[in-house]
């Protein structure tokens, strides 16, 4: 229906993004390795979620039907994943045309989550042979800020892990759905929480950004999305667009990612858990309960610190850099060389794959399973200066500067007073 | 008539809305209406496609989503509504050969899902500041099986023998849109319509009484407007910048 | 229904009554209607606060988040398009403006400016009418470029909303000036809610960057009061 | 000369002539296009009407099929209508699929079928869960000349009299059904819709069942359909604001079609 | 059936009644051995005897022509729009184009038909297409497109020779060039014996091959032809099933034959159609 022309990126757009990278910048101030917050809210129905990663904004929902089964699979449930890509998010999104984005996307998340089994689909058969549930996630985009795929990986596991389905009877011939007030309803079984995470790759290969934002995905060359559950196992990898990325970059990657699949996935049973307590208490929750955002008065103290340019840098040194960029300095460098070369890929049946570290190795090796054993799983050696603290929340949201920059920047100021 | 079920307050505080929300559309409105909530988005006025290209007027389009399957028949209904709402009372002709995007996403449904999308609809209107010929406001009114006339969706369903949808403007809180459904009689109908103009223009029309969301709307505004009491004068350039007209050409 | 008064909050479809005019003339300005049926009333088309200045000038000052060109507005426009002579510049309005290769200071049919597809122009809006697309020149009338131009590629360009660059645009603001003191930079304000910069530092960039996100919910007050904590 | 006035300035055209009280087709203001109701002329369908109000023409069939209830409402059957506008009855629909016209009028002659219940749809359940009717009613669109939901409300109820089911014997045990043609009985329709439809004319004139050329002039239609003492559906989707007593007026008018259009429909 | 999210949908799967019907023991066999043995067809006509014909035109006000035909119980209206520039093409073609969509309406067969053109529709669209295409004279109307569309409203068997007649009217009465008046019949041929203007069950009946020990001869064929009456033209032919070349000839003298009667009926209606023009 409507498909209004994307904005262009300017030159001058694009030449600062880079210049500013060059520098181990980001435009948000965020480091490389660095995610937006994700949030998430729950609606009063069974299976509804809305997700938010920064600014971009997705919500959920899914829903059940009970259906013949098919003859290929008998004894299984059906699971469909239907993202769209709405004209609210973006308005260059085609409502009414599947553009090559919306289909590459949705293939993605079936990877991630459908082809990688996360969804027990043979407990939602009732009969063989005869009816089993449908499970239908639909995921509208509200607003695309960059990103989208990885806050609907999130929405999506987390409506399914959130979703109950009505009890289900049958007397040898008819079935009879009970309603949710009659008998309680039955939560979906969940084998692992697979996510997606995303990266933009940025001047062959050299800058890889986590969590790119709307301008870092208009100039960026390649993307690089991993799915990955909590224990380490991929669950799909998708690397697009034209970049010389080496294999090693994209293992390194992919420990990184690891590490984040872990938090968000906490980050989701977290949210579930909280919810289902909420819900126990008989507390009022869903949407018409989100409070209205008070977005004034939040941030007057932000201001004053980008006015007062001595404060912010004040502050930086005070921190220390915790997110120190990988490549400065001589000592990261030595430690993630020591680091990059311990992942191995697991291929682990059906669009499953593991990955597990493993001391020496740096390829894609084929394991066969009863060697399985011999998968050794070390933890990531904590280097200390590399280290991304998840301790304090609040710290890793200001702006960190370079140790080397500091130094310099109270003459700068002198000069600028001048 | 018997409105004892009509009665104003509870109603306004079943109301709940928030503004702008969303980073990308030109204006945007979290509308909340018991525990039915819609969620709206506007664009424009945009770049208009060949095809729809209208020389007098802006082309309006309504996207309705609901949150669950695809878009059905039912939908396109609500889009339609919508629509014809939306170019009664945005003024068209100021934008003529754009579009105007109205994107209306539901997020909770809880009864009065309809007239709940058409407010949030007109608190996106507003938030986008595109120039409106009036307000408007909608009220779903039940009819019971007993001949009562309830605003509120009722907990039991199946004690609802009719419903009523109107949409008022806020000039004069006349009838723009009428939806119904199940049977009635014509006395109940003036009834429901009475019943839904007091609260309409009460909650979310009339001066005075404006309802919270709108007070909050001229609330934020307040705070964040750029208004300026004590100078009527327009403002002047910033030196470096040269010979600028400061505030926008205002006169047409 | 409500008497005119100045500083009051209006919405679409509210009456304006007993307004002043001179002559039985009235100047009215964005926001507001004429009322059809009386000739003395106004109708707002828009929320926000009614403004007057003497004698007959009337006005809603109101958000307005997506651009309408105006007549010789200054705005910042991105290169689209480049079909022979004539430039296609997004505003960020509903339909891009086109802007003359000749419209440039010292640009004849043989040399012509080096403009490339994604570039920022500074220009003022020759014309604009709703029916007609609207066009820019970077020349004032005495074929003198002034301020108006190519602006350089080292720079950042950002889009907010048109509350902040009015905000900006109003000398009386502080915020540019404190800023100034801090670190020296270059700052183009356009009037459709794009705003250009550079600064010698990126991370002063950065700050500038950051600084307008943080500004476009502030109001004016907030800023003024903010700066002044700082002197 | 009148022909070239007419599409140049046809709003002005019809200001001229309704300044008169008189429209361009001769008819008062309130006047109504005389109906025309044929039934059962098309002999595939198990029922069919076509109907004409003035030049616009609608016909409806209803096919049956035998069907599997809903595991939610084992003991109803299905009545599915549609309503299509095919590129045959005017230049302004292109072929493909439905047009947003065309689905938003299915949706209202559904609406309306549903808030009449002038049809039980349990009568057409011929074993709980296990077999039943399904009627598809398909109306389309001949000629587009306006009024469109009120040829298509006339035309599914007419059609909805006329339909006859054969017997259908079904023996649970062996899970097998006979039907028998010869022996075919009519549906059980408790009521009767008649929708009404006006155009608003430069915000204060009403014009009775408009034309397409109206319609298209005027700013906004309102709808009223009456279900015997009751109203079913009140339309009317934006467009020229209306008080009170225009609405007034427009139900007692409808109530008056109705017993019109009851004397035209008690005829066959 | 696929889910139509622009229609409402019934249940996922529904099933005509007559499959269930007590079997009549009607075949196709059975009642051709009692045509031919009472050597008159089975709604009483001769063999090349035709049914009555039903002529109107101006039935869609808003289109430039139309005309509604019925042939016996076979019902078709079709109607043609003002010439317009052929969509989605760059290039300037010196030819104009023909535009024919053929559609049974839902109900109108036996068995329930779908709303999307089946290869039927399609295939009776493209002979459609064909005979009309030199009938009008496309020079004419370079780069612009005539849209045709016809719907059966019932199906009683040559229903795409009413659609061709129809559009004949149609297009004369729209004003858009024609060389010539467009005359369209169908034949069944089954053994010997070719059924002039068949019903939908004796085109059924030439369809199927009966079998052999009992009817040696093995022709059963469908045969429709399109004539421009005037120049002694065949604009379109269109044969399905089997048949000897000595039936063949057979055939056509009969439908060339039945054409030249068709032409009055449609000259008729076109004087008239000026008559009422002149008429104030």
């Amino acid at each position: 229906m409507a498909a209004i022309r994307k904005t262009i990126i300017s030159n001058c757009e694009k030449t600062f993004l880079m210049k500013n990278l060059s520098e181990w910048n980001r435009l948000d101030g965020r480091s490389f390795t660095e995610f937006r917050d994700i949030n998430i809210v729950f609606g009063k129905d069974w299976g509804c979620c809305k997700v938010s990663l920064g600014k971009t904004e997705v919500i959920a929902q899914v829903s059940c039907e009970l259906q013949q089964t098919k003859s290929s699979r008998p004894n299984e449930g059906m699971l469909n994943i239907n993202l769209e890509l709405n004209t609210m998010a973006d308005p260059s999104f085609d409502a009414s045309r599947q553009s090559d984005l919306s289909s590459q996307l949705n293939r993605l998340l079936e990877k991630c989550i459908k082809d990688s089994k996360a969804v027990d689909l043979e407990s939602l058969c009732i009969k063989m042979n005869e009816r089993a549930w449908s499970l239908r996630v639909d995921i509208n985009v509200l607003n695309n800020e960059g990103n989208i795929l990885d806050c609907a990986s999130v929405a999506a596991i987390t409506a399914l892990s959130h979703f109950r389905r009505p009890d289900v009877t049958c007397d040898g011939v008819e079935y009879k759905i009970h309603s949710i007030k009659q008998r309680d309803p039955i939560p979906t079984v969940i084998h692992h929480y697979p996510v997606c995470i995303s990266y933009a790759i940025l001047n062959e290969g050299e800058y890889i950004l986590a969590d790119p934002t709307l301008l870092e995905e208009g100039v960026a060359e390649a993307f690089l999305t991993i799915g990955l559950n909590s224990y380490k196992e991929l669950c799909g990898l998708h690397l697009g667009g034209n970049a010389r990325l080496a294999t090693k970059d994209i293992l390194e990657t992919s420990s990184k990612a690891a590490k984040r699949a872990t938090e968000l996935v906490a980050i989701i049973k977290n949210a579930v858990e909280k919810d289902t307590q909420d819900r126990l208490k008989l507390n009022d929750i869903g949407f018409h309960i989100m409070p209205i955002q008070e977005k004034i008065e939040k941030s007057t103290a932000e201001l004053s610190i980008c006015l007062d340019q001595w404060t912010l840098s004040k502050k930086g040194k005070k921190k220390k850099s915790k997110n120190e960029p990988m490549d400065v300095d001589p000592i990261n460098e030595n430690n993630s060389d020591v680091q990059q070369c311990k992942e191995t890929i697991t291929p682990l049946g059906n669009g499953t794959a593991k990955l597990s570290e493993v001391k020496g190795e740096n390829e894609w090796a084929i394991v066969e399973s009863d060697e399985e054993a011999e998968v050794i799983f070390v933890e990531p050696p904590k280097a200390d200066t590399v280290s991304i603290s998840d301790s304090n929340s609040e710290e890793e949201q200001v702006v960190v500067l370079n140790p080397q920059r500091l130094k310099k920047s109270p003459s700068k100021r002198k000069k600028n007073r001048i | 008539m018997e409105v004892d079920t009509l009665k104003e307050e509870n109603n306004i505080d079943r109301l709940k809305c928030d503004l702008g929300l969303l980073s990308r559309p030109d204006g945007s409105a979290l509308f909340t209406e018991g525990q039915t909530v819609v969620l709206a988005a506007l664009y424009g006025p945009v770049e208009v496609k060949m095809q729809k290209v209208l020389v007098e007027k802006a082309s309006i389009e309504c996207i309705y989503k609901p949150k669950a399957g695809f878009p059905c028949v039912q939908d396109r209904f609500k889009e339609s509504f919508i629509k014809n709402i939306c170019e009664t009372s945005l003024a068209v002709s100021l934008y003529p050969r754009s579009t105007i995007l109205v994107n209306i996403q539901e997020m909770q449904n809880h009864g009065q899902l309809l007239s709940c999308a058409i407010n949030a609809a007109c608190m996106a209107c507003l938030d986008s500041g595109i120039d409106m010929k009036f307000l408007f406001g909608s009220v779903s009114c039940f009819l019971m099986k007993d001949g009562e006339l309830s605003l509120i969706p009722p907990v039991n369903e199946s004690s609802i023998k009719g419903m009523f949808v109107f949409v008022f403007n806020n000039t004069k809180g006349e009838v723009i849109a009428s939806h119904t459904e199940g049977l009635f009689t014509a006395e109940q109908y003036h009834d429901a319509l009475e019943g839904g103009r007091q609260m309409g223009v009460a909650a979310y029309v009339k001066r005075g009484t404006r309802s919270p969301f709108v007070c909050h709307l001229s609330l934020s505004e307040r705070r964040g407007g750029t208004r300026r009491h004590d100078n009527d004068m327009l403002l002047p350039l910033r030196p470096e910048l040269g010979d600028h007209p400061g505030y926008r050409a205002m006169f047409f | 229904m409500n008497r005119v008064v100045v500083g009051n909050y209006y919405l679409p479809g509210e009456i304006i009554k007993d307004i002043k005019s001179k002559d039985r003339e009235t100047i009215i300005g964005p926001g507001l209607c004429r009322c059809e049926e009386d000739a003395n009333c106004l109708v707002a088309s828009q929320a926000g606060y009614l403004c007057f200045r003497s004698p007959n000038t009337y006005w809603l000052e109101s958000r307005n988040n997506r651009y309408v060109p105006k007549k010789t507005d200054l705005v910042v426009g991105i290169i689209t398009k480049k079909s022979g002579d004539t430039l296609r510049v997004d505003l960020g309005s509903a339909e891009s403006a086109s802007l003359s290769m000749l419209a440039f200071e010292g640009a004849t049919k043989k040399i012509k400016p080096d403009v490339n597809i994604g570039d920022i122009v500074y220009a003022k809006v020759l014309n604009a009418h709703k029916e007609m697309e609207p066009e820019l020149v970077c020349i004032d009338q005495y074929y003198k470029a002034g301020r108006l131009g190519v602006l350089p590629n080292n720079g950042f360009l950002i889009n907010t909303n048109q509350k902040l660059t009015q905000m900006l645009l109003n000398a009386e603001n502080p915020l540019l000036r404190t800023l100034g003191r801090q670190f020296p930079y270059e700052i183009v304000v356009g009037v459709n809610g794009k705003i250009w910069f550079r600064a010698n530092q990126t991370k002063e960039m950065l700050t500038l960057c950051k600084m307008f996100e943080e500004a476009k919910n502030q109001s004016d007050q907030v800023i003024t009061n903010i700066c002044r904590q700082l002197k | 000369m009148a022909e070239q006035y007419k599409t140049l300035h046809s709003a002005k055209y019809y200001r001229d002539y309704l300044k008169n009280d008189i429209r361009p087709d001769c008819r008062q203001l309130s006047a109504f296009r005389p109906v025309i109701i044929n039934v059962d002329s098309i002999k595939t369908a198990d029922g069919s009407a076509i109907v004409k109000i003035g030049r616009t023409t609608v016909v409806c069939g209803i096919k049956a099929e035998i069907c599997r209830p809903k595991p939610e409402t084992p003991r109803q059957g299905f009545l599915v209508p549609n309503v299509d506008l095919p590129p045959l009855c005017s230049s302004k629909f292109k072929s493909g699929p439905p047009s947003d016209q065309a689905q938003v009028l299915t949706q209202i002659i559904a609406d309306i079928l549903e808030n009449s219940r002038c049809i039980n749809l349990e009568q057409l359940c011929i074993f709980p869960d296990k077999i039943a009717w399904c009627l598809y009613a398909d109306i389309i669109c001949l000629d587009y000349d306006g009024s469109l939901i009120d040829a298509c409300a006339l035309a599914l109820i007419s059609c909805l009299k006329v339909v006859t089911l054969p017997e259908v014997e079904y023996d649970p045990g062996l899970d097998k059904q006979q039907v028998n043609l010869e022996k075919r009985s009519p549906l059980n329709i408790s009521c009767t819709f008649v929708a009404t439809t006006f155009a608003i004319f430069d915000d204060k004139l009403i014009l009775s069942d408009p034309s397409s050329e109206e319609e298209n002039l005027s700013a906004g239609t309102l709808t009223v359909v009456t279900s015997d003492e009751e109203l079913c559906y009140m339309h009317k989707p934006g467009g020229s604001p209306l008080n009170e007593e225009q609405i007034t007026k427009f139900i007692s008018i409808c109530f008056f079609k109705l017993s019109v259009i009851l004397r035209n429909i008690a005829t066959y | 059936m696929p889910i139509d999210h622009k229609r409402i949908n019934g249940p996922e799967e529904s099933v005509p009644y007559e499959l269930f019907a007590r079997l009549s023991g009607i075949t196709s066999e059975k009642t051709f051995e009692e045509t031919q043995s009472a050597n008159i067809r089975t709604d009483g006509r001769k063999f090349d005897e035709q049914r009555k014909i039903f002529l109107k035109n101006g039935v869609v006000s808003q289109a430039k022509g139309s005309a509604y035909m019925e042939m016996g119980q076979t019902k078709v209206m079709v109607s043609v729009f003002d010439p317009r520039e052929i969509p989605n093409r760059s290039d300037y073609s010196l030819k104009g184009e023909i535009y024919c969509e053929f559609k049974f309406a839902p109900f109108s067969c036996p068995k329930r038909r779908l709303h999307q053109q089946d290869n039927e529709e399609k295939q009776y669209s493209s002979i459609m297409k064909k005979a009309l295409e030199s009938t009008v004279c496309l020079h004419e109307l370079p780069n612009f497109q005539v849209d045709i569309y016809a719907l059966v409203l019932h199906n009683d068997g040559s229903a795409l020779s009413a659609a061709i007649n129809a559009a004949g009217v149609a297009l004369a009465e729209a004003g858009v060039p024609i060389y010539d008046i467009v005359a369209s019949v169908t034949v069944g041929v089954q053994q010997g014996i070719n059924f002039l203007d068949p019903t939908l069950s004796e085109e059924q009946m030439c369809q199927t091959q009966l079998t052999t020990e009992k009817f040696p001869n093995p022709n059963h064929a469908v045969v429709i032809i399109s004539k421009l009456p005037m120049q002694q033209q065949l604009c379109q032919f269109h044969q399905t099933g089997y048949m000897s070349l000595d039936q063949l000839k057979s055939a056509l003298e009969l439908l060339t034959k039945t054409c030249e009667t068709i032409v009055p009926l449609v000259q008729k209606c076109l004087l008239s159609l000026v008559t009422n023009s002149i008429k104030p």
